[in-house]
């Protein structure tokens, strides 16, 4: 199953939404094949998982899928992706995922042969092992917790395996709130990535074994922590573009072990992911703003093949429930999508999101297309997980860099000052891996045990 | 005095060596260790706590601030202590069981102890007995409860229950925060406040340490 | 003050988001002269109006109006409009309206003033009229409630004056329920148009003393109740676009009595409104569907001026209060919108948000624009309110049926149906008024008192 | 029985004449009123409201056969009396004060009727001395409380509170709709039942009816 990737997949006259050059097709569901499907998520409102609320939570999820699927019908939207993103106490019980799993899929199924909606369910166990402090990452309970959730899910109708896998959160997690350029290289280039060369090979097998997708992973504990903390003003926007960069060597290690795709939505980095491999990509922006807030909500769009709203909890606005608000916003945004490429419009359609945010924000600056482009094969030329990440973060860096000095990326001069701090230090890194490790892993010996990511302690 | 406002000054830049200097030479001028602590050491993390809440800084520097104030503090303590001053306040933090998000919880605990409080954080995923337990063992003026999800946040109620229950909650005050709590829920939950972010947590804290109704 | 309008302002190629032909320019925002600008809207969660609840509601207030005007700037929104929708009884304890006026005002100016964020404020009295059944429309304690409700809030520090007026809703809400196409003309055409003639002309003389801008009016309680209706599949669809054009008549009397926008965001009639006037109007759409689903998500966008929520209340979502979110949703679809007419590519986004829903609904596709520009030529060439309102509705079942014939809407066999139906009894009715008057009057003498509307009874 | 097959078919194609001229046959040939009513007309009534629930029907076409079931009940009614045959339940709707929004609560009101209830409605803008003020005169066993607005939901509660003091709270089933309502909502301020649209107000009245709990 192992994949490499040593060329670009899509060139940037190629790089749009709801095209893929590996579409994915299953049960009347088709993925990247000319056209962008909403994908729907939502989750409980205010309640405690326990036997005394089965009953209550069985019926939030049962009015939320019966609710959801019906918009999809009035508004004559005819394929459709539902998230399950399972609850942390949902992974570690494990009947209770089964149990959601098999109600959704129930409901799924009713409206296939009643209304003819066709539409898959992606299911997402929660990352677990960071209960454990520092989490066992290669052994333990938390681990076949999440592995027997990917089965157990999949055997009770999930279709898509995803999850946000969380290795090397507990130095980022810090290194993010320090704005420690060294310290995100060592969990992103070195941490996460040999946890999702263990992870993602346990999954595939899986997938294997219970013909279901292996989907892919997303950075949001890294990447969309640190653009979270920026948004709030509390770390520099532009160390949040290249943690976000960095972040894709990370992601695409899924697909190296052999994940297709859809990749999971709140992974922006799935720009690069799907100009290297391209597969089809799900992504979230403006339309997930109940989730996260974000300076992507158009740009995001510019290359999906799903549109996500990332999750809602089920409340009602003054309209209606919100996961069914949220179903209406994403049908509209895809209609345009979709109009847009049945014109041949669809090229016209992506500047337009991209332009409309990209000289606004350095987080959304590095998805225009030739960035993107550029980037993308700055992380396939890497001969390591390490050597890509270091050299991204550095090719992003320039380029926002080269951004300020074109003029085509505004930033303040307090972003500006802390660019070139982040280009600086970055610059300094060795180009040896191994030398590297040496000298940063004393400084986590506290937090991290690095025999679980297969690293001498 | 002069020595002080260069001792604030320092320490707003981050320099922790110079502040750490700045604050030996105070005490060796005489200067009353609370003094110095007030007059140079918390007036300048409020500064610094200011532009931080106004967005003028950002979380890296002010962590390298509070770097330079453990410097200072390390000086200051024995001196503190022989003058037996009392702590500005014990600060217990924790995120509710069935929860691992910290990252909030940290921020709090950070922009906390730069104001000058003493904090004490018990990790995440608390069962209402380890909080019970240990705000027996801590007695801490102020209890913090997190949570970032929408099905661990009905537990914080369980905890100040469980308090009551022990004929602690008179003894603590109980603040609330996280993604899906508003006021409103902390005022359902009978909590004695809430904030929206790290900065509101030390307004919050100081303001209910301030009304008097302190306990130990 | 009183406007005629004989000739259409805007050609099809003019008819555009963003540009109007008279824009709005006030205390530095400008309403279209080539953007959209956000408008936002948000009430209170569940609680009651009283003095115990004072500083409730009032930190409520204040912390959305902060909440929006920060995330506006956060985005780099530099202009923005606010509406504050009074609840019933503010509007009728004045000080209850002036006292959160002058909150968000103020809030509003110091963001002008500390970060530039330039913005107005619209206030929209509450048609307290209605609390009394039959209502009085033209004496009695409730409609100097509204007047001085409008007087008030406009000295408070209101920049435009709105209202969703209730004239005919007395016949209107049953006329919906039965599909009762003579109802519908009763009320609307007779007793709605009346009613707009009144209370504008005193609408427009307070907007006058207060130095504000009369902005105009929708028929919420009429077209929206039933496209509301026809969503939740009460009643049929297209019956509810006959009724929206319909109400575009009614809708224009509040300009020719001196109003001149920008049109209140739910009137979806205001397409027609801004063919005719050439004022701005503001719309809403996919981003108010926390407010109102509807079918016409994208198409709604297409000739607006300001791009509004409509309404939320405060609650929390995942991310941030739903106000927030909100204004960040209307700030990406504002990008959207000037990044095409920053480009010359503004009737390219036009036609696809056209495209995307037109074929789909009956609702959507009064809206195309060739069809926005036949009705509202069709309304300028009636001669009374009547006639008007009649032709228009002969002129829209007439376009519908073209539509399904042509191919380019897809309607159930079952709406078919229906659409024949109402095609054969509006060509029933008489082209006189009074003749009409005189037949239907006696079927609403209970429910309506015609002098009211200076009708003999 | 042919007849109020026939009948039954008459009414839900809303032909109020052959409606009404089928139910006095039907009188005329001794079959009872009850039976006529619930064979016939109500057998029928379910049907129509069971397609508008599956929006087989629209809202116009009910009220067509709604208003041909009140031509048979005029004729019907005098020998149902005369049986004693007790109403299947009588429901109280009003809009809480404050809030002029009827055509919600209208609905549920026709639905009602449609189903055989006996339907009272007070209105709009009632407030709590109204609302128990009729439920004392008019003993419904349901009392049907609307509101659209999140200002005046919050009244709801208060109507209950009031006919709790007042006794009269064990006496009638109190349900709840309109736009921000929510089960959730209806639960805590103990509400017997939430209704999302006015179809499955018929369904929550019948079940709150045969849960056995009737009181008059
Ligand atoms: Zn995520
Ligand atoms: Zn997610
Ligand atoms: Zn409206």
């Amino acid at each position: 199953m192992k994949q490499t990737f040593s060329s670009l997949a899509l060139g940037p006259s190629e790089l749009v939404f709801g095209r893929a050059k590996h579409p994915i097709i299953r049960n009347g569901v088709s993925i990247g094949s000319g056209s962008v499907l909403p994908e729907i998520k939502f989750t409980l409102s205010s309640i405690s998982i326990e036997e005394a609320t089965r009953e209550e939570i069985r019926s939030q999820y049962s009015e939320m899928i019966t609710d959801v699927c019906q918009r999809a019908v009035d508004l004559h939207q005819s394929q459709l992706v539902v998230e399950f993103e399972l609850l942390p106490q949902m992974t570690v019980e494990s009947h209770w995922g089964v149990m959601i799993t098999e109600l959704l899929k129930e409901v799924m199924e009713q409206f296939r042969s009643t209304e003819g909606l066709q539409s898959l369910l992606r299911v997402t166990p929660t990352d677990t092992r960071e209960f454990k402090k520092p989490p066992l990452r290669r052994e333990g309970r938390e681990l076949e917790d999440v592995l027997t959730s990917f089965r157990t899910c999949a055997n009770a109708g999930g279709d898509l395996l995803s999850i946000e896998s969380t290795g090397g959160k507990e130095v980022t997690d810090q290194a993010i709130m320090e704005t420690d350029v060294r310290g995100m290289l060592f969990g992103v280039g070195v941490l996460a990535a040999a946890d999702m060369e263990f992870l993602w090979e346990r999954i595939c097998e899986i997938a294997h074994e219970t013909a279901t997708i292996p989907a892919g992973d997303t950075a949001c504990g890294i990447a969309n922590t640190a653009m979270v903390l920026a948004d709030k003003h509390y770390i520099p926007k532009v160390f949040a573009a290249v943690v976000r960069a960095m972040t894709a060597v990370r992601s695409l290690i899924a697909y190296e072990a052999g994940a297709i795709g859809p990749g999971k939505d709140c992974g922006y980095e799935n720009a690069y992911i799907k100009a290297i491999t391209g597969f089809p990509m799900s992504m979230e922006g403006k339309s997930a703003a109940c989730a996260h807030l974000s300076t992507v909500g158009n740009i995001a769009g510019a290359y999906t093949d799903l549109w996500s709203n990332e999750s809602v909890q089920n409340v009602k606005l003054l309209s209606a429930m919100a996961p069914v608000v949220s179903m209406e916003q994403l049908i509209y945004d895809c209609r345009l999508f979709n109009t847009s490429l049945r014109g041949g419009k669809e090229m016209d359609l992506r500047d337009l999101l991209v332009d409309s945010d990209s000289s606004l924000d350095p987080q959304a600056f590095i998805f225009r297309p030739e960035i993107v482009q550029m980037l993308s094969a700055t992380i396939i030329a890497g001969r390591s997980h390490y050597e890509k990440t270091l050299s991204v973060a550095l090719a992003t860096a320039a380029c926002l860099d080269q951004g300020v000095k074109d003029g085509t990326l505004l930033l303040s001069q307090r972003e500006q000052k802390w660019l070139h701090k982040i280009a600086g230090e970055l610059a300094d890194l060795p180009t040896e891996e191994g030398q590297f490790i040496e000298e940063e892993k004393r400084k986590w010996l506290g937090h991290v045990d690095l025999a679980q990511y297969g690293l001498p302690r | 005095m002069e020595i002080l406002n260069e001792l604030s000054a320092n320490l707003q830049e981050g320099y922790a060596d110079k502040t750490k200097k700045l604050t030996e030479e105070a005490l060796a001028q005489g200067i009353p260790a609370t003094e110095i602590l007030e007059k140079g050491l918390i007036a300048g993390m409020n500064i610094v706590g200011g532009k931080f809440k106004k967005n003028e800084m950002y979380l890296p520097e002010v962590l390298v601030v509070a770097r330079a104030m453990k410097f200072s503090m390390d000086v200051l303590k024995p001196h503190l202590a022989a003058a037996r001053v009392k702590s500005r306040g014990k600060i217990l933090l924790g995120t509710v069981k069935g929860d691992m998000h910290d990252i909030g919880k940290n921020l709090v605990g950070i922009m906390l102890q730069g104001a000058g409080f003493d904090v004490v954080d018990v990790g995440t995923d608390i069962s209402m007995e380890k909080f019970v337990e240990t705000v027996e063992r801590e007695q801490p003026d102020v209890l913090g409860l997190s949570a970032l999800l929408t099905t661990t946040m009905v537990y914080m109620k369980r905890v100040i229950e469980a308090l009551e229950q022990r004929q602690l909650r008179g003894k603590v005050k109980v603040i609330v925060g996280g993604a899906p709590i508003t006021q409103r829920y902390a005022d359902e939950i009978k909590a004695d406040g809430y904030a929206r972010d790290a900065s509101s947590a030390v307004d919050l804290v100081r303001s209910l340490l301030n009304s008097g109704a302190q306990q130990n």
